[in-house]
């Protein structure tokens, strides 16, 4: 894939300065992915904990082991943290930081400084979220839903809502740094159709990054001002209408949860091919996919307000837009499959995580085309239908693929492998946990469960415990790798630069990669999975 | 409560039966499709599984007709979902002309419902099996949301404005009431019992709670205590508008723009009257917003109403109340 | 491609249009015309804003990216706007 | 671009012209956000402007259009100097750079001065809305309303005056040590891209917000 190919390797990135403000005010984007790790992994503890505690107390038809108060702060700060804190930057901001310059062939990302900046944002906007949950925590869901938020709820509205808005702007300047990076920093001969997928996937995160993420930023500061200074903005009694947040908060929240997923899809385009060393079937289509899921993941959020009070006609509008967003969905999925057809399939780690995201993503995506449908959304809204259709999205979709990603590219960032039998073992926990922890919700919504609810009747306890039960067993699984892979940074046998035979940039280089990437710019001359073109390269036959 | 299983909730109303059969066939076709593509994963991945560390397989990049198979038929089936979807949420929104009105007021953390004969309810509901019921609903404070499970209905309850939900039970027995918007410390405990009674009970227990009067004598007798009726008379001579065949009408506003007289505007005009002058009269009339409990506006409305034109029922537009929130000058006229 | 530059006097022209644009848009809004007022308002608005993009902005003589840049957010403006707006004004419609 | 160029091309870039044509890239991706920031302000606004568009005219009829007016002017002026500040850091005349600079924040001072007297009235009239507030006729609540977006949005954008305000000094503070040549300037340009940018969302409130109430 590329001319030049590096004979001695110089000292890489991780040892190449020293000290831990080298770290602190690093401007290599490879050192700011990592910085990242440490802090979404942190986060994505916080939230997990809550998550078991919120499962404890569902154990029990009646409120025993926490009260209501305290878990409504629990969901809350669940979906906050979970949402804000891990899975909005989790792929994008660690594997993208690291991979994205590395793959089209440059030194860095176009804004190094700033990208830096972001991650003190992120913090900074971590820690004033923190502060509220310290103080006592807020109880308005991770929605902030008028005139609850703003008149009546007594916690730390302003402190989170202010945490969100901070961090916001850490998400906004990533994705503006990534579309720069993408338009101009290209190495020579990198055309668009010859970028890896995972690149067209970041291009169409970042897009709904910098096109969603300041309608946020400005619902949270009208939030902020009705609450603090109680004039009337969303308040019915001076003249406001709550549906109107709604609107607003929705035109951001359904766009981010492409965010949230896209980058997953990213990951997934990588794996699939890599592990059936065939191109990505219908390498076009996919591309473009991403960018359809994008632009038309704008025009369909009023079906989040299907029974809030918007007229039926927008109703029937957005419902409509809602299924065509699921076109390029579908593309993915199948193009995916088809990847495997005749190739030659190897079942490592990251494939396994890879199948688990088909299958999930695919299970959560058709329920949501359920949700979508206007009629069926009606009972199921705000029941355990929607909490387990986006868990099974989220989690067994984006979380998958981040684990499968980490696995994959682990060799490349440590310059280690990690210990395959362990990581085969606690994928499969993870699948079976997950499961057994959100299938029993679909029953729950169906049978009408309403979500956020801390007491339930006694009907519905069976199926919680079995979700409980999943939950555990899922904690388990996402806590293996986390001791397995710090082990194997120190212990885990050296990986060499290409370790699974694959064909992009970043394996052209040594593992770990030196602080400017390549020793010299690579020149580009075939397209992304282009196997037949590296086979000597590659020793394939 | 009825029997429910995994399968299938409790199902007691009209649209119930339709609701399901939709939802499940939706399950099946979504779910051949979905272990269609899980056995394709995983025949591939076990057929083709690598025989040689060195293998190079075939390179397929692409096969256009394949593409176009799986782009065109999902879509097909995405708008035959959209159109079914659409079609049973009108028949989920939209009342028959025969159905009986009550009215719902909720509150952190309490339902509170008004019968038209005059009983009232807190977290209870009595109604009768084969009659179509519409409740108009209001918030006294939040979003909280009307949610019967075994009537597959549900709809969110909004401060300052009413919106409309409508069933009719089919089968007698006791079915959970929930609150499905959250709405603060108690919202999992906004729950209540529905009770769906053959007529024939029904009437019995209408019989035995309606000592109070009907919905619209007591607002007849609230609109004298109140002092509505010093202003407002009859005649047309009142310092007022004469409320007589106001409801349901449109009315012109002083500034511009008209907005249709129904519940939403007249509370409005109740709690806030400055906010929308009606053309020909000044600012005169008082607020009663602290003097006034919203079961008592909701019963000066039912006897606003009962001295609107007739036939009442049907005449007011039937999902959402404009009001104060649609944008004066964009209804029909030919109301 | 290199930067662009625009002459002195192209700034002076585009410095006085808008200047007399200003002076338009007001006096024009003391005359009642019923909604017109606001359409003429915005129109005006809209020109003005276009001259300052175009060239003060120098964006007419930027490679193409830029305008695609600023399409996209206009178009997205537009989107929040309309579909927004969209539920509100069929709020009161009645089969 | 000339050998001392090169100088000012960060690691990352191969060439001046790259990193001129990213950073101006960067800069519009930047102004599509702000785009969107002000876009929910000016959306909301709209909406409700057509829920109550009587209470909204009166509302806008308590504007200073005289004050409203030269502040629009003042503003179009500062812009104008900016662009011949650009002007001038293209030519790589750093004096008259420094020059343009100087009077393209004095002039800025000078919106924001005529901005706070308008809000110095409005105090004195009671109509702050969560400080003093009083109103009368019909539709108080959304008479309010105008109010508090007329202070959220000129507020927001007087920040972002203040905020470019000392972007420009900085600018100066650079050009005084002659950092700026033709053929690296290209921090002027972006700044100026911003203080444009800035301009046009004033010119939209002026005429949102002074403009309807004028006729009544
Ligand atoms: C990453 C996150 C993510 C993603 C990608 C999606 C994707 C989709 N979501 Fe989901 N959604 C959420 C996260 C997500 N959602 C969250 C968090 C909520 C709740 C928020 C809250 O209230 O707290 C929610 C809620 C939600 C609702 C509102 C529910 C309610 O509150 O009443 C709706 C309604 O339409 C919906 C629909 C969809 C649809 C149609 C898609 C589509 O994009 C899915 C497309 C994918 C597929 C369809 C699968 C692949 C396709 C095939 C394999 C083709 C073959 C299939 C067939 C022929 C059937 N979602
Ligand atoms: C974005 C990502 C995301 C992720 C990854 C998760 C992960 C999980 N979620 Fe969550 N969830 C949301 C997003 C997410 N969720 C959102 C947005 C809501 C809606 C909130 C709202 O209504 O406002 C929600 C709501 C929600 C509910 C509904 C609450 C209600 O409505 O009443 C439930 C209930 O079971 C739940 C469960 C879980 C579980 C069991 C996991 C598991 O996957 C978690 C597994 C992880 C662990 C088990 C952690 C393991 C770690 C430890 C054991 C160590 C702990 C110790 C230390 C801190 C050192 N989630
Ligand atoms: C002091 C006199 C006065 C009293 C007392 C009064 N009103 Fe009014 N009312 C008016 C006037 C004047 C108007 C017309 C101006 C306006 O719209 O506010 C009006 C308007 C109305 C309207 C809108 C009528 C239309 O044609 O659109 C309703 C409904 C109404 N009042 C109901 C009531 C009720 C119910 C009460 C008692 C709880 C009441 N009013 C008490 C003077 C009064
Ligand atoms: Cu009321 Cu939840
Ligand atoms: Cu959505």
């Amino acid at each position: 894939m590329i001319g030049a190919v590096e004979v001695k390797s110089p000292r890489s990135y991780l040892d190449s300065r020293e000290g831990i403000l080298s770290w602190l005010l690093t401007t290599d984007h490879k050192r700011i992915g990592l910085l990242y790790v440490f802090s979404i992994t942190a986060y994505f503890l916080v939230g997990g904990f809550f998550a078991l505690l919120m499962r404890l107390e569902l154990l029990t038809p009646t409120t025993d082991l926490v009260s209501p108060e305290t878990y409504n702060k629990l969901f809350s700060m669940h979906g906050i943290i979970m949402v804000w804190f891990f899975l909005i930057p989790s792929i994008p901001t660690t594997l993208g930081n690291f991979l994205i310059p590395m793959m089209i062939g440059a030194k860095d990302v176009a804004f190094p400084k700033l990208n830096l900046l972001s991650w003190y944002l992120f913090n900074l906007g971590g820690l004033v979220t923190l502060y509220a949950l310290i103080r006592g925590g807020v109880d308005t869901g991770w929605t902030f839903y008028t005139p609850f938020s703003t008149s009546y709820s007594t916690t730390y509205v302003v402190a989170a809502a202010l945490g969100i808005f901070i961090a916001g702007f850490g998400s906004i300047i990533t994705g503006l740094n990534f579309i720069a990076t993408i338009h101009r920093m290209r190495a020579p001969g990198m055309t668009w159709f010859r970028l890896p997928i995972f690149i067209w996937s970041h291009y169409a995160t970042s897009l709904i990054f910098v096109l969603a993420t300041p309608i946020l930023a400005i619902t949270l500061l009208m939030i902020g001002f009705e609450r603090v200074l109680r004039v009337g903005i969303f308040d019915p009694a001076l003249g406001g209408d709550p549906v109107l947040f709604q609107h607003m908060f929705w035109f951001y929240s359904h766009p981010a949860v492409y965010i949230m997923v896209l980058p997953g899809m990213a990951v997934i385009s990588e794996l699939v091919p890599a592990f059936s060393r065939k191109p990505i079937f219908g390498y076009k289509a996919v591309a473009y996919s991403s960018l359809g899921i994008a632009a038309i993941g704008f025009l369909v959020w009023g079906h989040h307000m299907f029974v809030a009070g918007q007229s039926i006609y927008s109703a029937m509008v957005f419902s409509i837009l809602s299924y065509l967003v699921a076109v390029p969905s579908a593309i993915k999925v199948f193009n995916w499959t088809a990847t495997l057809y005749k190739g030659s399939v190897s079942w490592e780690t990251p494939m396994l995580y890879a199948i688990g995201f088909i299958g999930l993503f695919t299970i959560g995506g058709m329920t949501g085309l359920f949700l979508a449908a206007l009629g069926i959304d009606v009972h199921v809204t705000d029941t355990y239908f929607v909490i387990a259709h986006f868990h099974y999205i989220m989690v067994g979709g984006t979380v998958m693929a981040y684990l499968g990603g980490v696995h994959y590219w682990w060799p490349k960032i440590s310059g280690k492998m990690y210990p395959e039998a362990l990581a085969k073992l606690s994928a499969l926990t993870v699948f079976l946990g997950f499961n057994l922890t959100f299938f029993p919700q679909f029953i729950l919504g169906y049978l009408g469960m309403p979500r956020r609810y801390a007491a339930y009747p006694e009907e519905f306890q069976v199926l919680n415990v079995l979700s409980t039960a999943g939950a555990s067993i899922l904690g388990v699984g996402y806590i293996l790798p986390l001791i397995y892979l710090i082990w194997s940074w120190k212990y885990g046998k050296p990986a060499g630069p290409n370790p699974w035979r694959a064909t992009g940039l970043e394996w052209k280089t040594p593992s770990p990669p030196p602080q400017h990437n390549f020793e010299t710019t690579p020149v580009v001359n075939c397209d992304a999975y282009d196997y037949e073109a590296m086979k000597e390269e590659l020793e394939l036959v | 409560m009825n029997s429910s299983n995994w399968f299938r909730p409790v199902a007691a109303s009209s649209i119930s039966g339709e609701y399901d059969a939709f939802f499940w066939a939706l399950v099946v076709v979504c779910g051949i499709v979905a272990v269609g593509i899980a056995i394709a994963l995983l025949y591939f991945a076990i057929h083709y599984r690598r025989r040689s560390e060195n293998q190079l397989p075939p390179q397929i990049k692409v096969n256009v007709p394949a593409e176009v198979t799986w782009i065109v038929l999902p879509f097909l089936f995405f708008m035959g979902m959209f159109g079914y979807g659409a079609k049973l949420y009108l028949d989920i929104e939209r009342p028959p002309e025969n159905a009986v009105e009550l009215y719902v007021v909720g509150k952190q953390w309490m339902w509170k419902i008004q019968h038209p004969e005059g009983a009232r309810e807190i977290n209870e509901l009595h109604v009768p099996v084969g009659q179509s019921i519409r409740l108009n609903m209001t918030s006294q404070d939040v979003i909280h949301s009307f949610f019967i499970p075994a009537f597959r209905v549900k709809q969110d309850v909004l401060p300052d404005r009413f919106t409309t939900i409508w069933f009719r039970a089919t089968k007698a027995g006791q079915y959970h009431l929930f609150c499905a918007e959250y709405c603060g410390t108690k919202h999992s405990g906004m729950i209540g019992t529905v009770y769906a009674m053959d007529p024939h009970d029904y009437q019995g227990w209408v019989d035995r709670g309606a000592a109070e009067g009907s919905l619209s004598s007591t607002g007849e007798k609230m609109f004298h205590q109140f002092g509505c009726a010093n202003c407002h008379h009859f005649d047309g001579h009142g310092r007022g508008p004469n409320l007589q065949r106001l409801y349901g009408q449109t009315v012109r506003i002083s500034g511009g723009g008209s907005v249709i007289a129904d519940d939403t505007y007249i509370r409005e005009s109740i709690l806030d009257p400055r906010a929308k002058i009606v053309e020909g009269f000044t600012d005169l009339m008082p607020t009663f917003k602290g003097q006034i409990s919203e079961e008592q506006i909701i019963q000066l409305i039912a006897y606003i109403r009962a001295i609107g034109p007739q036939p009442v029922t049907g005449a007011s537009p039937w999902i959402v109340q404009p009001g104060t929130t649609a944008i004066s000058g964009t209804e029909p006229e030919n109301r | 491609m290199t930067e662009p530059i625009v002459s002195v006097k192209t700034y002076a022209l585009i410095f006085t249009s808008l200047l007399a644009l200003t002076l338009t848009t007001t006096l024009l809004a003391y005359i009642d015309l019923g909604v017109f007022n606001m359409v003429i308002a915005i129109t005006i608005a809209v020109i003005k804003a276009t001259l300052i993009v175009s060239f003060f902005m120098h964006a007419l003589y930027e490679f193409k990216l830029v305008h695609v840049i600023i399409a996209g957010g206009i178009l997205w403006f537009l989107i929040l706007v309309f579909m927004t707006l969209g539920d509100f004004l069929s709020r009161g419609w009645v089969k | 671009m000339s050998e001392s160029s090169s100088l000012a091309v960060r690691e990352q870039f191969a060439t001046a012209d790259q990193q001129r044509e990213t950073a101006t890239v960067g800069m519009w991706v930047f102004l599509v956000t702000e785009v969107m920031f002000f876009g929910g302000l000016f959306m909301s606004h709209i909406v409700y402007r057509l829920l109550h568009t009587a209470a909204f005219d009166r509302g806008s009829a308590d504007m200073n259009i005289l004050l409203g007016s030269i502040n629009t002017a003042v503003l179009i002026s500062s812009s104008f100097t900016m662009a011949l500040a650009v002007h001038a850091s293209q030519e790589g005349k750093w004096r008259r750079l420094a020059g343009f600079l100087f009077a393209t924040m004095l002039i800025g001072l000078a919106f924001l001065g005529i901005k706070f007297t308008e809000y110095y009235q409005h105090y004195q009239d009671h109509k702050v809305p969560g400080f003093w507030f009083e109103s009368s006729g019909a539709d108080p609540g959304a008479f309010q309303m105008f109010f508090v977006f007329y202070f959220a949005m000129t507020g927001l954008h007087a920040i972002h005056m203040m905020i470019g305000i000392g972007v420009l000094a900085v600018l100066l503070f650079r050009s005084g040590l002659e950092r700026f040549t033709s053929a690296y300037h290209n921090p002027v340009v972006i700044a100026g891209l911003y203080w444009h940018f800035v301009d046009i969302v004033w010119v939209f409130l002026f005429a949102i917000f002074y403009l309807p109430g004028l006729h009544l």
